[in-house]
């Protein structure tokens, strides 16, 4: 059995989703996020209960596709991004009807469930993508039906500006995608990172350097590391929240994974030292600027893109520290922090979305009062505050964890004494949420209401952030495919 | 004929005008085009790296056809582009980037 | 002899203190009885051991670390300490039981009791104490039970704060003493007497000047607890405790452990009779002596114009510490410990006697309100009249003399500057005490007080005919050496010393006499000088100030800053500068598109600049 | 068994936060650690306390608990006679008995964690714990200007946290460790150049958490904010972990302390002699115990120094002991202090100094208990401080000869005039507070004397106190045995 299956099932479900949409009633169109996760669920089934039975052997596609730990790793991330997005799209459909065709019914929501399966499509592909070209489609699959995504709600002006505002900047990046892929084939002959890598010496290192250059700066956009992040905070602020989060998440996972197939053959080469300092210094920026910019922030969906931003920062530094020996490895370290940002992020859209559809704001002052209003609501935001501070005892601890380990071991101290100084500006403004849960009463003292669905996923993925807080082993065992 | 550093150097200068219009041009309808532009200019590269890269006296058609892929990505793009570029100008009656910072800081 | 029997000296005012505190206190009349019964106990077994020659030494571990000495609590009970605990036990029990008259009506007189035990307990542990760590303890200690005892009617502001400076005063007096055992254990490498007595037997080379540096250190704490200038001035302000506290803790005993303390590590020094100067520098005896000659000078001058009859026997307990000190800095601790020895039983004859008085007088304290006493308080009038003819030294017949007599000897061998001081002092000392006598007792009433009074009841002048007698007879060789052999008592030569306090006392009292015999009021207040003796050289008022400008406005200022430069600026300023920052990249996210293209492309020019062209 | 005793409040808070009644299960947990910890005084060297379970094995990192040594044997019991009496002390609001409880028992099983740990993470993680309960407190249930206070707190502490952790994770990478245990940490070296680096960061953090000067703006205005219990277990446990850390990591630092002896020594002086002074220019009792608290830092501080100097236990044996009594002294007698002043609080309604006077007359067993504890801090012979700061003095002194002074024999001096400076804040305070003339706020109309069921809490602390006071080779005697053979159980979870 063919692995991209995969990848056919997802993207085929996407389809007859779009059929399904097509022909069910206004009121049931949450029915089809429903079978959505259906069909995920059956990519994830088959992925993690018969990843054995899969196999690239003898297919023609082995040139552009890779099946490894690592891409088996980032597929089940994917899908189980996409399962909670279309689980808080569910949450969110209320606001997004009321800026889409028609407020009362749920019309136009329909499309916005089957856009995630091929966004995950995409996705999946990147993980396994080991060819610029492959790269360069799977991403532009990714990449347009997010454009859509972000600017979904036609009647928010801000999402719409969110959306042009993504179109824009993501079409240079493409731009730039092409461009430096273009250069690195000229200078190697060759699209097959595998090939590229063993061409890669002193002598050709120019042109190399500057595809590779040219190839990061797309890249970095789409992780969000600085200087091109600018689009984070807007795009994230004016996008319909389940697109927040999976922008945040799963996007910049593909990125991370991308970046990783990209630059290991470089790494791995002569040309290592060069590029693992312009990683450095990308690392230490994004550290740097994501967490002082986010200080000032008033705006919990605009803080989170700032930490989001702060975080892509935190995973470039094990990359900038390479290491692809037998003790831990970047990649270990990459896959591992991403899939605790993974939990923690969700947790928190989860409960942004819940304080805005009691409140109508994502403002950080939508908190006040949470913890009287909802005290076990609060006690789990707290906790998954306090996760994405990077706590001890907590999931996001062992993420920041890794990633100073390795920079410490490979000696990055530049990086590392800023993400030391980030960290402790995370402190500030994360506990600002905190601070307004129990030190600060709301006007309002009613409670706030909360779905079972809500409820259950925070408490879950709550619950998750704690017990891999204490016990961070079963990571590994993801992580180790 | 033309060697390769004249193509390069004239697919660099399209790349470049399309980045200096990305920069300069308000309206986004035209900052799409230099997008375009842009998406062009790498194509060329592709092209002439393939002319100049002889495998057993034939160019190396590989650069070619990712040249295809390309173009229909940037169709993709510019579909998906001008839907949401209609749709703001419905909601705002204007695509002028300057009216489009209600979200900043 | 039994070990246990030292550690019940330690333990019976202990327990009863404990015990008072614990419940007996809800009955006022059997704590009282408690506390008094095992002062009684401890004077027995203090008796009883004087009377056992042999020195007894025990000790458990009280700190004990791997690679280091340790700390032992441990009783030394040799000749010197026994005939300590004897004046300390003899007094402390005539003072429980004047007590138990005096503050026969007093609310709390559990918690009084109480105080006085925990102080028999404090007191005993300085004396027996076999180790400067010990010592240090029990000093503390008793500086606690002072503290109490002083401030026993707390509510009464100038008591409250009268505790308090007594207590800070001996803080300032122990930072000193902690440095100087500090210093000597470094020196020595000894804490205990018999370990000091080893060295200095067999000294290991040291530092002479380090050495003097710490006895001096060590003599700071003496300062506290003896009251010596410059921090004497608590002495005078603890008169605000009951009367019999102020006769027992703050002129028979607890005062002299500075001299005490002196006493024992200058003996400690000189194991088989060495001679003290062949170890410690010439410096630090000088000083010591000087110091003590200019309190006793000071004290003496101050008490000439004193109007409270316990202030003026404070400022005559504080000029007959100088003399004890004095005699410490001559090196020559035995005439100051036999001084100790006799002034404790006078001097706690005149407080109890001045205790009586005021009882009578109904806590009238001002001798100008006095008069008359003789006739209505005859056992009081005679029995304080032997106090006051020991204090000035009358010759041949009083304990006074023969101590007296040794320091002025001691002095005139070794420092005639010196030597001059203490014969003047001499003189003041029977000048102000037949000014308060002349005053006090003989004359007429001159106040309602005064003409009411009665004689106290035996509870109260059975201890005083017991100190008249100790008061007159300690003196004398047969008996001081029987009580307390320690006190070396050479014999006595007709001299120039003889002949200066001869002169002293017909001087002193003739002037008195001239003065006070029949006067209504002092002759000499508000003359030029006499103001300066009667406001204390404003010594209180400057330290006032010195505290008030100096350590307030220090502390003020200290706090401004630390809220302004450490919470304001410093840290503040991290964090502003953090906000600053955070605002500043904030400036860049524009939203505008364009600003963003720009911003992009000079990201990319970087990015390639970085790893293209940087090598 | 370790287990246990952190589990113990941690279930109890659980219960707690599901609706179990709050005031009896904390109690009964406390007390029931009271007893399981004063017990490990009997058994802490027999192994059965041990637990080591691998949770992480890139690096590897144990959940591993046990009595490391005598040291974590009497800070554990200090904790378990803080978190019992901080249970009981204390006024719950109406209505939030889940928060209030709840939390005491998790900063008391934080703490407890912390110093039963012997993996460095856990012992790094269980302190975190510890700490959020503390701000939420603070900013939630304190009094006064609690948010500013809380905030500040969470600030500082969260920095020196973050500083800290930098420092460990440095320390293990330059260890070459193979764990985080501190069995491997403490057997392994490092070489001296990046020693000094790993012992700035981890003074500077364990500092900041210990309000070491000039990191300590935090601590005053939070304990005085702070309901009693926190400010209790904060003040009396939770602090005592950087100096715990920092005496334990220093054998790995020893030649990297030195380098910044100078300062160290600088900053302590700092603690006593200018928080000194801020000290006694407070107007409020719980601020100038707050700055109290700061102050005696500065002497535990001072031992370290002695020890720094020294360059190993073995060449000052004094150091360490000194240190520890002294923690345990301090962490009692300020735990007592911030009781009492609450119950003052509480009964007068007051805490500045101006309105208070004469409280001695209507409550004669709290003037009785606080002065106990104001003698203690101020270091009277007989009180457990005394037993601590005589053994500081002593450290600071070993070794010296008698030629010249070193630095840290002239620390010792002026610190000794710290010794003056608290007496005279103390003593003030105590005068204005307990003596002298009623006034409207205390006199006895008004103000009831504790009950002798109130003061058991109370009562306990001063026990403890005059015990290790009078006799401190009842602590010291701890110390002096070796640790149990450690139990190689490891559980490898992979």
């Amino acid at each position: 059995m063919s692995s991209y299956l995969l990848e056919i099932i997802v993207l085929i479900g996407g389809l007859v989703l779009l059929l399904i949409e097509a022909f069910i009633s206004p009121k049931q169109k949450f029915k089809v996020a429903y079978t959505g996760i259906f069909i995920l669920g059956i990519a994830l089934f088959c992925l993690f209960f018969a990843k054995k039975g899969f196999s690239t052997e003898n297919t023609e596609l082995t040139r552009f596709y890779a099946f490894d730990s690592l891409a088996v790793f980032f597929k089940g991330f994917t899908i189980v991004a996409t399962i909670l997005a279309l689980l808080l799209s569910l949450e969110y459909r209320k606001t997004l009807s009321k800026f889409t065709a028609n407020p009362d019914s749920e019309d136009g929501t329909g499309e916005y469930y089957c856009l995630f399966l091929f966004a995950c499509a995409g996705m999946m592909w990147m993980a396994s993508a080991k060819d610029l070209v492959s790269i360069f489609v799977a991403l532009e699959l990714t990449t347009i039906t997010s454009y859509i995504l972000v600017g979904f709600m036609r009647r928010n002006v801000g999402s719409l500006e969110a959306g042009v505002k993504f179109l824009i900047l993501g079409a240079l990046s493409t731009g730039f995608l092409v461009y430096g892929i273009a250069w690195i084939y000229g200078a190697t002959g060759t699209t097959d990172l595998a090939l590229i890598g063993d061409q890669i010496t002193e002598k050709n290192s120019t042109y190399l350097l500057f595809g590779l250059a040219l190839i990061l700066i797309s890249l970095a956009f789409k992780v969000g590391a600085v200087p091109m992040h600018l689009w984070i905070p807007d795009v994230y602020q004016g996008a319909p929240t389940p697109t927040t989060a999976f922008l945040s998440i799963a996007s910049k996972a593909s990125g991370f994974v991308i970046m990783i197939r990209v630059i290991e053959p470089f790494l791995d080469s002569e040309l290592g030292s060069k590029v693992a300092f312009i990683l450095a210094v990308l690392a230490g920026a994004t550290i740097l600027l994501g967490n002082l910019a986010a200080i000032p922030q008033t705006n919990f969906k605009r803080l989170l893109a700032y930490s989001s931003i702060a975080n892509a920062g935190f995973i470039l530094m094990p990359l900038a520290a390479w290491n692809a020996g037998n003790d831990l490895t970047s990649k270990e370290v990459v896959a591992f922090y991403l899939a605790i940002y993974l939990i923690m992020t969700f947790a928190a859209f989860f409960i942004l979305v819940v304080i805005h559809r009691n409140t109508g704001s994502d403002d950080i002052s939508a908190f006040e009062g949470l913890g009287q209003r909802h005290p076990v609501l609060a006690l789990m935001t707290a906790i998954i505050i306090g996760a994405l501070a990077g706590l001890p005892l907590t999931a996001g601890f062992w993420g920041k964890f890794l990633a100073f380990k390795m920079a410490v071991t490979g000696g990055l101290w530049v990086p590392v004494v800023l993400g030391f100084i980030g960290v402790a500006a995370g402190f500030y403004y994360y506990f600002q949420i905190i601070r307004a849960m129990y030190w600060r009463n709301s006007l309002d003292e009613s409670p706030i209401k909360i779905s079972p669905l809500s409820l259950n996923i925070i408490a879950v993925l709550t619950v998750i952030v704690v017990i891999l807080g204490i016990w961070p082993q079963p990571v590994y065992w993801l992580v180790g495919g | 004929m033309a060697s390769l550093n004249e193509f390069l150097f004239v697919s660099g200068l399209l790349f470049a005008i399309g980045l200096a219009g990305v920069i300069i041009r308000r309206n986004i309808i035209v900052i799409f085009m230099c997008l375009e532009l842009m998406l062009a200019a790498a194509s060329l590269t592709l092209v002439a790296f393939s002319r100049f890269h002889i495998h057993n006296g034939l160019p190396d058609y590989n650069g070619q056809v990712f040249v295809f892929f390309i173009i229909t990505v940037a169709a993709a793009e510019v579909a998906v582009g001008l839907a949401i570029i209609v749709a703001l100008y419905r909601a705002r009656q204007t695509i002028n980037v300057e009216d489009l910072t209600s979200m900043r800081g | 002899m039994d070990s246990f029997v030292p550690w019940l000296l330690l333990a019976l005012p202990l327990l009863s203190a404990v015990a008072i505190h614990l419940g007996l206190k809800r009955n006022q009349a059997i704590s009282a009885i408690v506390s008094t019964a095992s002062a009684a106990l401890t004077l027995i077994l203090a008796i009883v051991l004087l009377l056992h020659k042999e020195d007894v030494h025990v000790a458990f571990n009280w700190i004990s670390i791997g690679g280091f000495a340790g700390i032992k609590i441990g009783l030394d009970l040799d000749q010197l300490a026994k005939g300590m605990m004897l004046v300390v036990t003899g007094v402390g029990f005539l003072v429980h039981l004047f007590s138990l008259a005096y503050m026969k009506d007093d609310s709390a007189k559990a918690r009084y009791f109480c105080g006085l035990s925990l102080f028999m307990f404090s007191m005993t542990g300085i004396v027996l104490a076999s180790n400067f760590i010990m010592m240090f303890v029990f000093w503390e200690l008793v500086g606690l039970s002072s503290y109490l005892l002083i401030g026993h009617w707390y509510e009464k502001d100038s008591a409250a704060d009268a505790a308090k400076k007594a207590f800070l005063t001996n803080r300032i007096g122990d930072f000193g003493f902690m440095i100087g055992i500090l210093m000597l254990w470094g020196i020595t490498g000894h804490f205990t007497f018999s370990g000091l007595e080893g060295w200095a037997a067999a000294p290991t080379t040291f530092c002479a000047t380090c050495l003097g540096i710490a006895v001096l250190c060590i003599f700071a704490g003496a300062m506290g607890k003896s009251a010596q200038a410059p921090l004497h001035v608590w002495l005078p302000d603890a008169m605000e405790g009951p009367t019999p506290v102020s006769a027992l803790i703050h002129a028979a005993t607890m005062v002299a452990a500075g001299v005490y303390m002196m006493a024992r590590f200058f003996g400690a020094l000189t194991p088989d009779g060495a001679e003290l100067s062949a170890l410690v520098p010439v410096f630090s005896g000088q000083t010591i002596a000087w110091v003590g000659g200019i309190t006793s000078l000071l004290a003496a001058l101050m008490a000439t114009q004193q109007d409270d009859i316990k202030k003026i026997l404070a400022y005559s307990t504080l000029s007959q510490l100088g003399y004890m000190v004095m005699a410490i800095g001559l090196l020559n601790p035995e005439a100051g410990m036999f001084h100790l020895f006799t002034h404790a039983w006078f001097k706690a004859l005149l407080f109890l006697g001045s205790g009586a008085v005021i009882f009578a007088c109904h806590h009238e304290q001002n001798i100008w309100k006095m008069g008359g006493l003789k006739k209505t308080m005859p056992i009081t009038f005679i029995t304080f009249g032997i106090g006051t003819l020991a204090l000035c030294g009358f010759p041949f017949i009083t304990s006074g003399f023969w101590s007296k007599e040794q320091i002025l000897e001691a002095a005139l061998n070794k420092n005639t500057a010196l030597f001059v001081i203490a014969a003047f002092v001499a003189f003041l000392t029977t000048f102000y005490m037949f000014r308060l006598f002349f005053i006090a007792f003989l004359g007429k009433s001159r106040s309602d007080n005064a003409d009411h009074a009665k004689e106290v009841g035996p509870l109260m002048y059975v201890p005083l005919i017991i100190l008249a007698i100790l008061a007159l007879i300690s003196g004398f060789q047969p008996v001081a050496q029987s009580i307390a052999p320690a006190y070396h008592h050479e014999g006595f030569h007709m001299g120039w010393a003889f002949g200066a306090s001869i002169l002293a006392v017909v001087l002193g009292f003739g002037l008195a006499f001239k003065l006070y015999k029949d006067a209504a009021e002092d002759p000499l207040a508000e003359k030029g000088i006499f103001k300066l003796f009667r406001n204390k050289f404003y010594l209180d008022e400057a330290y006032a100030k010195v505290v008030g400008y100096g350590q307030d406005t220090v502390a003020a200022f200290v706090h401004f800053f630390d809220e302004l430069i450490i919470s304001g600026f410093l840290v503040g300023g991290f964090s502003r500068a953090a906000g600053g920052i955070g605002r500043l990249f904030g400036r860049l996210q524009s939203g505008n598109l364009q600003g963003y293209a720009v911003l992009f492309g000079l990201g990319v020019l970087l990015i390639i600049y970085l790893t293209v062209f940087v090598s | 068994m370790s287990l246990i005793l952190i589990l113990i409040p941690i279930l109890a808070a659980v219960a707690i936060l599901m609706g179990g009644k709050a005031k009896s299960l904390a109690t009964g947990a406390a007390a029931l650690n009271l007893i399981l910890g004063l017990g490990s005084v009997f058994s802490w060297n027999h192994g059965v306390w041990d637990l080591s379970l691998q949770v992480l094995s890139k690096p590897s990192i144990h959940l591993a608990l046990g009595f490391y040594d005598g040291m974590s044997v009497i800070m554990v019991i200090l904790s378990v006679l803080v978190l019992f009496t901080a249970v009981m002390s204390g006024k719950c609001p109406e209505g939030r008995e889940k928060l209030w409880y709840s939390s005491i028992l998790l900063i008391g099983a934080g703490a407890l964690g912390a110093f039963l740990s012997t993996d460095l993470f856990f012992f790094y993680a269980f302190h975190e714990l510890a700490l959020i309960p503390t701000f939420l407190m603070i900013g939630m249930l304190g009094s006064g200007e609690r948010k500013e206070a809380a905030w500040k707190i969470t600030i500082y502490l969260s920095l020196g946290s973050i500083i800290l952790l930098a420092g460990l994770i440095w320390l293990v990478a330059a260890s070459g460790s193979e764990t985080w245990l501190f069995k491997d940490l403490l057997a392994s070296s490092i070489d001296a150049e990046t020693q000094s680096g790993i012992a700035a960061l981890l003074i500077i953090g364990f500092g900041i958490l210990i309000s070491l000067f000039p990191f300590h703006s935090w601590a005053a205005p939070a304990y005085a904010s702070a309901p009693a219990p926190v400010a209790m277990l904060h003040a009396g446990v939770l602090k005592k972990f950087g100096l715990y850390g920092l005496i334990r990591l220093y054998p790995m630092v020893s030649i990297g302390m030195q380098d910044w002896l100078g300062w160290l020594i600088v900053l302590l002086l700092g603690n006593i002699l200018w928080v000194g002074f801020v000290t006694i220019n407070q107007k409020r009792l719980d601020m100038m115990l707050g700055n109290s608290s700061v102050m005696h830092m500065g002497y535990i501080f001072l031992a370290f120094a002695a020890l720094v100097q020294a360059g190993s236990s073995e060449a000052n044996p004094l150091a360490i002991p000194a240190a520890v009594v002294l923690m345990f002294a301090h962490g009692i007698s300020i735990a007592l202090l911030f009781m009492l002043t609450d119950t003052i609080r509480r009964k007068t309604g007051t805490v500045e100094l101006a309105e208070l006077g004469g409280l001695a007359k209507a409550a004669p067993r709290l003037a009785f208990l606080f002065g106990l504890g104001a003698m203690a801090s101020i270091g009277l012979p007989g009180l457990a401080n005394f037993s601590g700061e005589v053994l500081v003095f002593l450290s600071g002194f070993n070794g010296y000869t008698g030629n010249g002074l070193g630095c840290v024999q002239i620390a010792t001096i002026l610190a000794l005039w710290g010794v003056v400076i608290s007496a005279v804040y103390m003593l003030r305070a105590y005068r204005q507070t307990f003596q002298g003339p009623s006034v409207a706020h205390t006199n006895s109309d008004h103000v009831k004397d504790f009950g002798p069921f109130c003061q058991i809490p109370a009562a306990i602390l001063a026990i403890a106190l005059l015990v290790v006071g009078i006799y401190p080779n009842s602590l010291l005697h701890l110390l002096k045995k070796e640790p149990a053979p450690s139990l190689e159980t490891e559980q490898a979870s992979n």
